[in-house]
């Protein structure tokens, strides 16, 4: 028989965030065992970075991570960033889709789900509050609060078990969380390699970690700079939709359209605004909130033909190759390192990003397989490693395009190698849900080749000085060796005795030198 | 001056001219015909493929050349002694030999190249040098004698599976005959069963079994019965580009040996079969080209010694019908076909 | 200049779900132009499905793609459903994180995101509002309304444009929606294919689709049965976890700890309740809410322990082997059809699962590549095509480890075979977060494995069948062949004459088709 | 009786017992021994492989079988034939005749076979039978006179690459020889070698140029002067298990040829080098082992024919030492060193 509409609908009901992420932490990043304890350090060590330069502070990070039993951890992270104000820790730490991050910004962490993510997955697993003690300065005096916090998922905010002031002696953040279904590891997905790759890329950050052995590793800072703050800027308007226009229209506030467009786009002037008038034909002198769509969407059309400049770059702050350097002198030692930041160009015609590339040989670059060292790639997106999904990524596949044999590296897997990459932009273009890696525009692919080749010429040219050296050494050796023999051998054939052959000798090892200075080393 | 001395002396002056210029604080070079494809020209007069005039320089001064110069000077002494003792030596012996010298070769190949430099820039072949190859040549049989040394070989009278040619032919004197003609064919099959066949009675001629691709010393006795006894020489091969080319290499040299092929080619012999036209006026068993045949087959239209009418005729005739035939597919007529009609109707057509 | 918190969280702020969305898109499957038409298809024609099935009515479903210009098209949807109550239509279109199928019950979809979703992503691409008629019953009486809908991301919420009563013949819903950056296509991925493949798992529906050509394809239907409606089932004591358990504790109106038990998970007996008291000492007469996280895990870890009976499978509703052929037969036409549903079973302990598994062969089995028919793999979860992803998924991965050449296919690649396999569930184990391949439990891959076995060896017997009919009719005629030409050649040889053989003929032939009726035909 | 009569009559009795049988409405059946790896057992006795007793039985009434019945009667209606004409064919001819059968055969494989049944069943080779191969035998210089049909042929007089051994070895007649032993060796460039240096003389011996792996018809040689000739023989390969074997399929026959190793193998016959102590004694230059060369020496420990102390130690030594030499590698120490030192200094230890 057939049911009613409305009996169907009795059961009709609305989940919060919380809820949904509960039922679906894989869409957090939560699958794996490996995995899921590598999103964790990654979400409270970018949280840590990000809030540290903002507010101007060298981040000083200690982790500890004790193991309880098999697949369960405790794990103490503690910052010296600002702190949070008490008001806002429950919600930092227990309310998804919370945060400040939500600005057109170049930052590590971005989705308001990192901190909160962490909290849900470990009352999701062991029913444990979190433990969070903030030191944080209001009017300049130095407060502390310690809070224990549950999560209420049915509301999607915290609940506060436990709070008291507390005296601290500096700023920052101290996160206690505990984990089940979690796992430590040492390979490239692992949490360890995580960090050692995080330090690379943040030279002016100080990490140290104790490991579940007890083991402490002390990345120290390789650079004393704090990276300069990005700024916040506009979106240009070749990198915004009909939707965007619309939606800043609705929540505006200035009065009317033309204003606008000015206020909150960039490189946009009061002369192509009337441009854009004229050549739509609409009233840009309209109240915002008239804006149709038609309109926007012609508005948007005549974007992508109109000449703009490029995008400011003001809000890109790339790590720059001497501080790349260093950090890969710090933890890779190896023999040889070079660095390059390129300079911002933008994809889609509108989105600015920098490429910064840096090749590091011998030492301990690349990664031990059996009792060889192969190449390694490392890959960042503001800073941040991207650890999964190498093969679809935009970066490995330019660097695979490109012909390293050209470069003195016969067999780039099996060479002693690091290559590091980074992408820099308010905007990265994400293949997936996980973030992890970088979708192939072709402007993007075209970057990463330049910005490699440039410094695998300069390890190439490395490379042939340490190889021309002993290439001349061989070389006045074998005349000195042949040209006896020979002498002798024709001699004999001849019929005669061995001439004096001192000044043809000194002639060809003389001659020979010339030519290594020349070109013809290429064989 | 025979030929013993000729190489003894041009192998002397190798020595000589190395020492004249350390002498005259030159450095010294030698210089050595280039090998490479581009100095390989067929010579439309003499009909086979020769060395153009390119050579290449190897000075004493230059750190890759050094090396080579060394080896071809040890191996000329070796040479000059081989030919002063009046003995041979194969190139693999020679590698062996190498092994007490002061430069060494990596591997076989690299000895063999140097053999080969050492041919072209003296002008010899490697049998002047005294160098031989591993492998024996053709087998012969019918109504010829030579003498190898003092010794009188008739090759009727050698066993059913004839005489050998030694590596040494070059030696070897032709004292007498009573044939017509030789025909060689591709397969020791094919040579028994003209024995057998009494081939060599029914057509007054010389059988000779080439196994396969002919021997340097093949080439050499087959040139020397046509020039020196003025017999006509036919070559029966299977029908399929291989067996053509088999045949070619006898008739016009082949481009690997373009330095010694005035020594090597019979422009004069003829290629009897088995051809396109055979297979298909003889209704043979036939097995499809493969790529690979087909691909021969190309390449072969673009050879400038397959220039001629006739040859361009059957390999594009073999490419439409798609297929190839041995020799031996005769015996679907029965054993005796092959000699009672084949034979005596090619050599019908082609000398008449 | 360090700053100091409270600056920095001025610009602190919480997003909705919708606009979370708005700029994540790709997590709800829309990434690519193809497969975002796709994911649109699949949430309509899914949720159509659950309602009139749950309303106890055959499925019709009319779908019109037009397209307006190059990746713009219109999608009008129609279905013969109960139909939304007007109180709840923009909640169904304009709230993401709303709907009714958040039980543990099996059912195509699941999230409350699907609708929305498409709302969203209409009107992120295209800024036109969705225009909805619905028709449903109230009291018996049937009511029609039309409205068009913009979705409020920064509320989460739909706006009403227009609304208006309208005369309707019969209930149902009729979705209209406009999409740009989407693209039609015939490939594996594409929406084409994921009609026909769903109108094999459900041959009880009927679709009509007209396609942007104008072509009309009609799908009839190939049963009249109506599935029976899969009933709630209680969670399996296997299947929780102790953070479910607290969920449960904290939402439950039950007094006692014990009550609650018996009332929320199955095969939960007061005898059972008793032992676990006994054994965990814990006492089970408290208030739910004063459960400890501690003692949850206690119980659960007990759980693991005892003794359950498998959990009720009157949940599973397998579409059933009879349907699979009817379906398979409908769309393909093929020469050979056979199909299995094995007997439920679960995996982790404690989820029920019901494999089936069918294979066509011949006729319009097998996918067209160049000229030739190849094999092909449906994969399907409660009756829901899985089109992507398929490299990864257990099904997929159990059909690759069959050795196909023991049914008589010597190559799986290239037969004209279609294998349709169909996993029924309440909790189908997704891989990732696009739910299109299935984590390889080992449960899992057994009944697949079992399954298409089954259907391998039905289908090889048919083959051998017909392989040996063919079979017979060649013996007999190489022995009227050969015989004679033997005994003529023989008594060449022995200098004779030709004896009469028809006796010794007639004895060769019989003695032959005896052997063929054993077991010679395996070579 | 002599052999033709023997292999006539044979060949005949096939067709009569299957014509008797139908006569008494019996299913004829042809027994055919089986080649299995399970029935080749090697017979201490012996010394060689021999087949067991183990039957195919090969039905008319057996679709599977019946056609290769009619392959059988046809090939021994032809071989009869060629018996009765005193003539031989290839098996390649062979194959080409078949094309006019009321059977085919699918490929020369498979006519093949059917040629080894019929060895097998009837129990007699396949010269016998009027099957030749298509590969003539070794070479043979040195003071022996032969007589094929009404020829005599002196091996010191052939020419410098000596006698060549025929397929039709069997018929030959051995008339008269001057030597005292026979060595063989592996590869042509060493029986150069050892005419060269007059080993011939030196050793009053006949020199064999086995040319790689022997044929049927030189180890039927080499059979035919150890026991009719009462002449030791002695064998020198490469020392690598390439070249054991060699060596050992000419002491011990091989399995594949189970059936008529009693005419081929000749258990007296004797390894002279290159053993792997050779390798060390002389300092030889080497290759090293392969993998390939590794796994077959370890196979050569678990076959029968080297369970002799002496075979197991040399191949043991030759995986400890991980190397291999060839026989040209003595030239190390100049052309003559092999003849001069070598031999001399082995066959005095074999000898004495």
């Amino acid at each position: 028989m057939a049911r009613q509409a409305g009996e169907l609908f009795e059961e009709f009901q609305e989940l919060t965030a919380s809820e949904f992420f509960r039922k679906n932490k894989q869409m957090l990043g939560f699958s794996g065992k490996i995995r899921s304890l590598t999103i964790v350090f990654h979400e409270l060590i970018t949280n840590s970075f990000d809030a540290a330069e903002e507010a101007g502070i060298l981040p000083v990070i200690k982790i500890d991570l004790k193991r309880v039993d098999k697949d369960h951890y405790i794990l103490k992270h503690i910052d010296n960033g600002p702190g949070i104000p008490e008001d806002f820790v429950t919600r930092v730490f227990c309310t998804m889709f919370a945060g400040s991050k939500f600005r057109n910004i170049q930052s590590r962490g971005q989705q308001g789900l990192g901190c909160s993510g962490c909290v849900l997955l470990s009352q999701m697993t062991t029913g444990k509050p979190a433990k969070i003690i903030s030191g944080y300065k209001e009017n300049g005096k130095l407060k502390g609060v310690q809070m224990t916090l549950k999560m209420d998922v049915k509301t999607n905010k915290g609940l506060i078990l436990d709070k008291k002031e507390v005296e601290v002696t500096e700023t920052g953040v101290c996160v206690e969380l505990q984990f089940k279904d979690v796992s430590y590891s040492l390979s490239e997905q692992g949490a360890f390699e995580y960090i050692r790759r995080t330090m690379i890329a943040n030279p002016h950050a100080q990490i140290t970690f104790r490991d579940p052995t007890g083991h402490k590793y002390i990345f120290n800072r390789a650079a004393e700079i704090i990276p300069p703050l990005p700024k916040e800027v506009l979106p240009h308007p070749r990198g915004v939709t009909a939707d965007d226009l619309i939606f800043m229209a609705k929540h505006t506030d200035k009065r009317r359209f033309r204003s606008l467009l000015t206020s909150s786009l960039s490189r946009m002037s009061t002369k192509r605004v009337n441009e854009i008038e004229e050549m739509t034909g609409i009233d840009l002198n309209k109240r915002p909130k008239d804006m149709k769509w038609d309109e926007a969407e012609k508005i948007v059309e005549l974007f992508a033909k109109m000449d703009f400049m490029a995008p400011p770059t003001s809000g890109l702050i790339p790590i720059g190759a001497e501080q790349i350097e260093k950090g890969l002198i710090e933890i890779l030692k190896p023999e040889f390192v070079t660095a390059t930041t390129r300079k911002p160009v933008t994809y889609k015609g509108g989105v600015a990003f920098i490429i910064e590339a840096a090749i590091a040989y011998g030492g301990q670059a690349g990664r031990v397989v059996g009792e060889q060292r192969k190449a390694e790639i490392m890959r960042f997106a503001n800073r941040v490693p991207l650890t999964f999904d190498q093969g679809s990524c935009a970066i490995t596949e330019s660097l695979k395009s490109i012909d390293w044999k050209r470069y003195g590296i016969k067999d780039l897997e099996n060479a002693p190698v690091t290559v590091f990459v980074n992408i820099v932009s308010t905007n990265v273009p994400y293949l997936s849900t996980g973030k992890q890696s970088v979708a192939p525009e072709p402007e993007i692919l075209h970057e990463v080749r330049q910005s490699s080749m440039k410094v695998a010429r300069k390890l190439q040219k490395y490379l042939r000085a340490k190889k021309a050296a002993k290439e001349e050494e061989m070389r006045s050796k074998i005349f000195e060796t042949y040209v006896p023999i020979i002498l002798r051998e024709a001699a004999n054939l001849a019929g005669t005795s061995v001439p004096e052959y001192e000044e043809v000798l000194a002639k060809v090892t003389r001659r020979a030198k010339a030519e290594l200075l020349g070109d013809t080393l290429d064989e | 001056m025979n030929k013993k001395e000729i190489a003894a002396n041009k192998l002397t002056s190798l020595g000589t001219s190395i020492i004249e210029d350390v002498t005259k604080n030159k450095i010294p070079n030698i210089q050595v015909p280039s090998r490479g494809t581009s100095n390989i020209v067929f010579d439309e007069q003499k009909r086979h493929y020769v060395l153009g005039d390119r050579y290449g320089k190897r000075s004493l001064g230059n750190v890759k050349q050094i090396k080579k110069i060394g080896q071809m000077v040890y191996m000329a002494n070796f040479c000059k002694d081989l030919v002063q003792r009046e003995k041979t030596a194969t190139l693999r012996e020679l590698y062996y030999v190498s092994e007490g010298w002061d430069v060494e070769f990596g591997d076989q190949q690299e000895s063999n190249i140097i053999g080969e430099d050492l041919e072209v820039t003296l002008g010899m072949t490697r049998e002047d040098l005294g160098l031989m190859p591993e492998e024996d040549g053709a087998s012969v049989y019918g109504k010829i004698t030579l003498q190898e040394d003092d010794i009188e070989i008739n090759a009727l009278r050698s066993g059913k599976s004839g005489y050998t040619i030694s590596p040494t032919i070059d030696e070897v004197e032709f004292l007498d005959h009573d044939v017509k003609r030789v025909i060689a064919v591709e397969t020791m099959g094919m040579f028994h069963r003209m024995v057998q066949e009494e081939a060599y009675k029914k057509f007054d001629t010389l059988i000779v079994g080439l196994k396969g691709q002919a021997a340097r010393a093949t080439r050499r006795f087959l040139k020397r019965v046509n020039e020196e006894l003025k017999l006509p020489v036919y070559i029966c091969n299977d029908g399929d580009p291989w067996g053509f080319h088999i045949a070619m290499v006898i008739i016009s040299g082949s481009a690997k040996l373009a330095h010694v092929n005035h020594q090597l080619a019979t422009p004069n012999a003829k290629f009897l079969g088995v051809t396109a036209s055979d297979i298909i006026n003889y209704d043979l068993p036939t097995d499809p080209l493969k790529d690979i045949d087909v691909l021969r087959l190309k390449e072969l239209l673009k050879d400038p010694r397959y220039r001629d009418e006739t040859w361009k005729t059957e390999i594009k005739k073999m490419l439409k019908i798609g297929k190839k035939a041995e020799q031996q597919s005769f015996s679907k007529y029965g054993l005796e076909y092959v000699v009672d009609t084949y034979f005596p109707e090619k050599l019908e057509s082609m000398e008449n």
